[in-house]
């Protein structure tokens, strides 16, 4: 009985090795890593929702990408980049007749532990609003798309908006800007930038780390009151969120002087933390809510007639939830593109990478597809594999994100050289020659 | 093989010629499998799984055969592999092989620091020492920019890839070769230490230490060399995750869980035997993969998918209380061709 | 000095929160021997299966009953499942064991109500309060409060109620109690279910703080140092070990952190412990065990 | 064969008590040389703590130890071995998940000379130790006839077996004085009878000190060259078996209404 049962379990693996072949047409395949249980599932369940329902949307509505079906398949990763690297040998070589034109890694660190990799076997890899910085530059990654907006563009972003605050950069000089930071290479991510800024602007630049995961953080908030920064830039993940807000408030630090970087500034960082959340604003290059012309269009044709992957409906259009939709958008036009050029067809990599680097969403775009709002404008180069660079403000309320801005823009002039000389650095280390898009054909 | 001649009433003629048939078909299967296998199979299971083989047989060591419980595989994974990137680094005149060796012996200098406290802690106390271990690398790999030649993603890689004495070893083919070899040197290695004076120390331990020292077993010496010979072999297993696997790691390849995964392959697979780790690491690898595979023809559609991977992590936590209630030898027994052996052994009486 | 003061208060009021994890795995051990690793996943899944009730109107009183009966449910379920089968097997087994266990407590617990984050007000304002220059949390002063309740009422449970006295007697020496006649069976039910309890509370203050979520059963690994350092037989132990380990940390990154880097609380409340271990290899409140051979 | 007189081992004022509870109080008494030293007394006289005191496994409050002319007022486990203190166990401690010949084998651990790489490389010091110290183990079995469980898993094996192999593994390093913890318990008339002759044959040829504990007074008479009785952690009475016998306070205190039948 109990070799049966192992018998059974062992011959269930060898088959789920053979694919079935699904015939007439085919479809792109488009794998998603997905972390619904763990540490990150609070995130994670509302992102793969947004995805999801995008792509569904997008099949069952728009009848696929100028007619090719989108045939997206979920792996379980619990966040862990070394499952992340499974999911992606499993994929790389596509699905039923389908190569695979991009991987998203769905986090940071398994952006990092695939850059390599996907490098080698030429498939690009995207990571919105995350991957590793230097990464911007196309000519030493031509596999790796940060797209929209890289960390240090984030820690620009963030100064900038303390600069209208303050009323104007000249008032920087002298303030005191700390940022409190996850213990890890995500929450380091940003230093670089934040050391340059902190030299032109002539702020005290204070970083304070967090050990993950970061439940009990009285000893960092006890040096936020000695040192007594005027603002606090937030750059933390998961529980360290809520812990950082709730911490603050009770040292006294105002929520309202604080600013969360992307992935503190969601629903589920929010609302955990009550009262002390009132007033905290974060950058939002996926703005929260639902009042834009996708959110309207979705909910007619997938929410309302039962097909929407999300549980509770009350979140439709948070922040994650938004991440995800945003997320499938880019996806769903860098085909596009590429169909345009290539042909209504499923893309390999080397396809799917000329697709993103010519991938360009402009406000009429944006109109056509619902995002105006929701998405900045795009334009991806073999240079610039960010293409965006600016997030919204948005604020806690207590009950919804309210947006405070408009799109604030990061200043590349400034963080350009950085991302070059680490891009070049690499580049050394690694033996790669950087590639000359100028020189390239097609 | 004069010995397949001689009358012996323990195992027939027809069983013996059964084994050395079964070996030599394990062999060739062994060295073929890479045309047999797709690229995806080779490198997205076979050879992590061998990894994690390797992992797992040095935490038996220490673990199944030594009575150590340790909670910190991860950490010394870890340092294997950290090590292994510096010594590739900074002393690049030194082969890979070589480096790896030396890489596991710094892991083995470590686990023989974070045994001392074994010497006076004991039973489960004793994972304070490893967990200790486990958090204090994570924080000091990540913390000291040194580690990882100070790159902003705090990750390493090996810049010049993978070399075997001047082959080239980056292909899937090369990667599959290379962790064979190794994983089978060492087991070879940890096989003759177990059934010598060595491995008879460490169960003396492991089922009765006070009377182990009272009988006369260095009972000090020997739980170190216990944490110093596990350290090593999971140092090299660590390099091999995540140089000959992974392509590039972090701290995060080497966490908790990882720890927590060793452990249960060694429980799964079988406490104090060899092939156990093995067996244990073909469960481990396989189960999810078997689970999302009938789970997708089952309910695929029907249930919320977040359900499912809830429902397969309660299935993986109930096998796990299911071995160790029903099979606390593992697969190592249930699979045991010899099953007459007799009574079961208990581990770790209390 | 001030400064030093506040650090070393905030720390002591931050260990009581361990501390409240650290009675749960006083309790169960003390019953059954086991180090139960998942105390944590009984917390998160007590402090989950409250705030999904109380999400669905269910009012809090309510919320706790159902979540009581559940929490009872379970234990039994455990008891008769896990202990019994492994009864007489080694505590590094039974440790396994629980292992295990915490990942179907928690598979079963996020599978059914879902992993998103639960906001979970008590009610308490958590503003800072102020004596001279020393400030001091009102949160954790009221979880300070309330851990010494459940001390109290715990200590009269054990002396006062002839459950506590059975209780007692297994914990001192279980094949005399079973001697005795008393039904050891029913005794781990029982004890698994307070602790259940206790970790309801426990899960209810930390769910307050950092919101209901995943993590909550990470709080595990906290208490695991707090228990060597005061023994895993000793509610008092549970209690001083917490304030030591809370007063260390906060004291070590605050004083010693910025030497470090930062960021060293993960390890420094191991570090301690291995300390005290060398010291006092039974934690400082608990009993020397004597090796028969 | 090193003091050329006097006793071989001493006990001298060792008192012991665990959780304030006295277990032995100032306890002396003297074994020669070759003899075999019987204690006796009731449970929880204090008997099993002494052996522990002898062989380190416990730390005596106060008082000392002489072995062999050496002063000790802490005994190492793993030094009483190497000064040649053999164990045998009150509850078999056989390493349960370990053969019948690996337990014998692995009482010879203190004369391991081999490292660990020789060891993994199978080297030709390595085999030739493991060689010889088959050889030895295999030996000492034959002394017990149980060369035909060398191979058997001592777990599975019946008590009285397991209770020759323990004394197997306590002697196979050749020890001088052999500290015995109720070495015929759970055994038939017999097999008794048979294992009292061994420890009489290693007394006689091996010129092996033994202290033993024994509950069975018939035979500790017969075999015992002393006795030692304790009782609540004191010595009661102290020399042959003949004064013993008939020491008022012995039969009054320990021998008891039925023990005293059992006894004549």
């Amino acid at each position: 009985m109990k070799r049966l049962l192992v018998a059974a379990l062992l011959a269930g693996t060898l088959l789920s090795g053979l694919t079935p072949a699904s015939a007439d047409e085919v479809s792109q395949y488009i794998p998603l890593p997905t972390y619904r249980v763990g540490a990150y599932a609070s995130s994670g369940e509302l992102w793969w929702a947004g995805e999801r329902d995008y792509f569904r949307y997008i099949n069952e509505v728009e009848g696929g990408v100028e007619g090719v079906k989108l045939n997206y398949e979920e792996f379980e990763t619990e966040w862990s980049p070394d499952r992340t690297v499974e999911v992606y040998e499993r994929v790389k070589a596509g699905k039923d007749g389908s190569p695979l034109a991009f991987f998203f890694t769905h986090g940071t660190p398994a952006t990092y532990a695939l850059l390599e990799k996907a490098a080698a076997d030429k498939i690009p890899l995207i990571d919105p609003a995350g991957g590793k910085t230097e990464t911007v530059d196309g000519t030493v990654f031509p596999y790796a798309f940060p797209l929209l907006f890289s960390y240090y563009s984030q820690a620009s972003t963030g100064i900038n908006y303390i600069a209208e605050k303050v009323g104007g950069f000249d008032k920087l000089r002298g303030l005191k800007i700390a940022t409190v930071y996850h213990d890890s290479a995500y929450g380091r991510a940003s230093q670089p930038a934040v050391e340059v800024l902190a030299k032109k602007y002539g702020f005290e630049n204070i970083q304070i780390p967090v050990a993950d995961p970061g439940n009990e953080q009285s000893p960092q908030w006890r040096q936020i009151r000695e040192q007594k920064p005027d603002w606090v830039f937030l750059r933390t993940w998961g529980v360290s969120t809520v812990v950082a807000l709730k911490t603050a408030q009770r040292f006294g630090f105002p929520a309202d002087h604080i600013i969360g970087d992307v992935w503190a500034g969601s629903e589920s960082d929010a609302i955990p933390a009550g009262t002390a959340a009132i007033g905290y604003s974060a950058l939002a290059p996926y703005p929260g809510g639902t009042d834009f012309e996708i959110h309207k269009r979705l909910k007619a044709e997938i929410l309302d007639k039962g097909k929407s992957d999300l549980r509770d409906q009350k979140l439709f259009g948070a922040v994650n939830y938004n991440i995800g939709l945003v997320n499938a958008a880019l996806a769903v036009e860098a085909l596009r593109t590429g169909y345009k050029h290539f042909g209504a067809r499923p893309l390999n990599g080397e396809e799917g990478r000329w697709a993103f680097e010519h991938l360009t969403i402009d406000d009429k775009r944006l109109e056509e597809i619902g995002f105006k709002g929701l998405l900045q404008q795009i334009k991806i180069t073999p240079t610039d594999h960010e293409g965006g660079g600016a997030a919204r403000i948005q604020s806690w309320d207590g009950e919804k994100w309210v947006l405070q801005t408009d799109w604030i823009k990061a200043d590349h002039e400034l963080l350009n050289p950085l991302i070059q000389a680490g891009a070049a650095a690499y580049a050394k280390e690694n033996g790669i020659t950087p590639r000359t898009p100028e020189t390239e054909t097609n | 093989m004069s010995e397949i001649n001689l009358p012996a009433a323990a195992e027939p003629i027809d069983q013996v010629g059964l084994k050395v048939l079964t070996i030599v078909a394990t062999l060739a299967l062994l060295v073929t499998a890479p045309f047999l296998a797709s690229e995806y199979w080779i490198n997205a299971i076979i050879v992590p799984f061998l990894i994690l083989s390797l992992a797992g047989l040095g935490l038996n060591l220490l673990t199944g055969y030594g009575g150590q419980l340790s909670l910190g595989a991860g950490a010394f994974m870890m340092v294997g592999a950290y090590a292994t990137f510096s010594l590739q680094l900074r002393v690049p005149e030194l082969p890979l092989p070589l480096a790896l060796i030396v890489a596991g012996f710094i892991a083995g200098a470590v686990g023989l620091a974070f045994g001392i406290p074994s010497t006076r802690i004991k039973g489960f106390y004793l994972i304070v020492s490893t967990l200790a271990a486990q958090f204090f690398f994570e924080w000091l790999f990540l913390k000291f920019p040194w580690f990882y030649n100070g790159n902003s993603s705090a990750t390493i890689a090996l810049s010049r890839g993978l070399s075997f004495f001047g082959l080239d070893a980056n292909s899937p083919h090369g990667r599959y070769y290379l962790t064979l070899g190794i994983v089978a040197l060492l087991t070879l290695l940890s096989f003759n230490l177990i059934r010598g004076q060595t491995g008879r120390n460490w169960m003396a331990i492991r089922d009765m230490d006070t009377a182990a020292a009272v009988i006369g077993v260095p009972v000090f010496r020997a739980k170190l060399q216990a944490f110093a010979v596990s350290s090593f072999i999971l140092g090299i297993a660590g390099a091999l995750w995540a140089f000959a696997y992974l392509g590039s790691a972090s701290v995060q390849s080497f966490g908790l869980t990882r720890s927590y995964q060793i452990l249960f392959i060694i429980i799964i697979g079988g406490l104090g035997t060899i092939r156990g780790a093995y067996l244990g690491a073909g469960f481990v690898s396989l189960l999810p993969l078997a689970l999302d595979w009938l789970f997708q023809h089952l309910f695929s559609g029907h249930v919320d998918a977040g359900l499912l991977q809830n429902i397969q992590k309660a299935i993986f936590g109930l096998l796990i209380i299911w071995f160790l209630i029903k099979e606390p030898e593992g697969l190592a027994r249930l699979l045991s061709l010899r099953r007459t052996q007799g009574a079961r052994r208990r581990l770790f009486p209390s | 000095m001030n400064m030093f003061l506040e650090t070393l208060i905030g720390g002591l009021l931050a260990g009581t929160m361990y501390s409240l994890v650290a009675i749960g795995f006083v309790l169960i051990y003390k019953a059954s021997g086991v180090f139960n690793y998942a105390q944590g996943s009984l917390l998160l899944f007590a402090a989950l299966t409250f705030v999904t009730l109380t999400d669905q109107g269910v009012p809090a009183l309510g919320a706790i009953a159902v979540t009581i009966g559940l929490l009872v449910l379970t234990a039994i379920t455990i008891e008769k499942l896990l202990l019994r089968p492994l009864t007489n097997r080694s505590p590094m087994t039974l440790f396994m064991a629980t292992l295990g266990l915490s990942y179907v407590v928690e598979g079963v617990a996020q599978g059914i109500m879902g992993s998103q984050v639960r906001a979970l007000n008590l009610g308490i304002d958590d503003l800072p309060i102020f004596l001279g220059d020393i400030m001091i949390s009102q949160f954790d002063l009221i979880a300070a409060g309330v851990a010494l309740a459940i001390v109290v009422v715990l200590s009269l449970l054990f002396n006062r109620t002839r459950i506590g006295i059975q209780l007692r007697g297994v914990a001192d020496d279980t094949r005399a109690a079973l001697s005795l006649g008393i039904d050891i069976n029913r005794i781990w039910q029982i004890v698994w279910a307070v602790a259940g309890l206790v970790g309801l509370v426990a899960g209810l203050l930390w769910g307050a703080r950092q919101g209901v979520q995943f993590s909550l059963s990470l709080v595990v690994l906290k208490a695991l140092p707090v228990l060597i350092i005061g023994g895993f037989t000793s509610i008092p132990g549970a209690i001083v070990g917490g304030l030591i380990v809370g007063a260390g940390e906060s004291l070590a990154e605050t004083y010693i952190g910025p030497y470090l880097g930062g960021g060293i609380t993960p390890w420094f409340a191991y570090a301690l412990a291995l300390v005290f271990l060398f010291i006092r290899p039974a934690g400082l409140f608990g009993e020397r065990q004597i090796e028969r051979v | 064969m090193t003091a050329s007189a006097g006793p071989a081992l001493e006990v001298r004022n060792v008192s012991l008590s665990f959780k304030g509870v006295k277990a032995i109080s100032d306890l002396s008494f003297q074994v020669t040389r070759r003899e075999i030293c019987a204690l006796i007394g009731p449970n929880g006289a204090g008997k099993s703590s002494l052996l522990n005191i002898l062989n380190g496994v416990y730390t005596p409050d106060s008082g000392e130890i002489v072995f062999e002319g050496e002063h000790f007022r802490r005994m190492q486990p793993l030094e009483a071995a190497r000064r040649g203190i053999g164990r045998g166990f009150q509850n078999n401690a056989l390493f349960s998940g370990m053969s019948v010949l690996d337990n014998v084998i692995a009482g010879l651990s203190r004369h391991s000379r081999v490292t660990l790489v020789e060891e993994a490389f199978r080297l030709p010091r390595a085999l030739g130790q493991e060689r010889a110290f088959r050889d030895r183990a295999l030996e000492v079995l034959k002394l017990f006839d149980l060369e035909k469980y060398a191979e058997t898993l001592v777990g599975t094996l019946p008590y009285g077996v397991q209770k020759k192999v323990e004394i197997a593994r306590a002697i196979v390093a050749k020890p001088r004085l052999l500290l015995l913890d109720e070495p015929l318990a759970g055994m038939n008339a017999a097999e008794k009878q048979e294992i009292a002759a061994v420890i009489a044959r290693l007394n006689r040829e091996l010129d092996l000190t033994v202290v033993l504990i024994e509950h069975d007074i018939g035979i500790v008479l017969k075999l015992a060259h002393h006795v030692v009785v304790l009782d609540y952690g004191r010595k009661l009475a102290d020399g042959p078996p003949e004064t013993i016998r008939d020491n008022p306070d012995v039969i009054a205190a320990y021998l008891g209404s039925e023990n005293a039948e059992a006894a004549a």
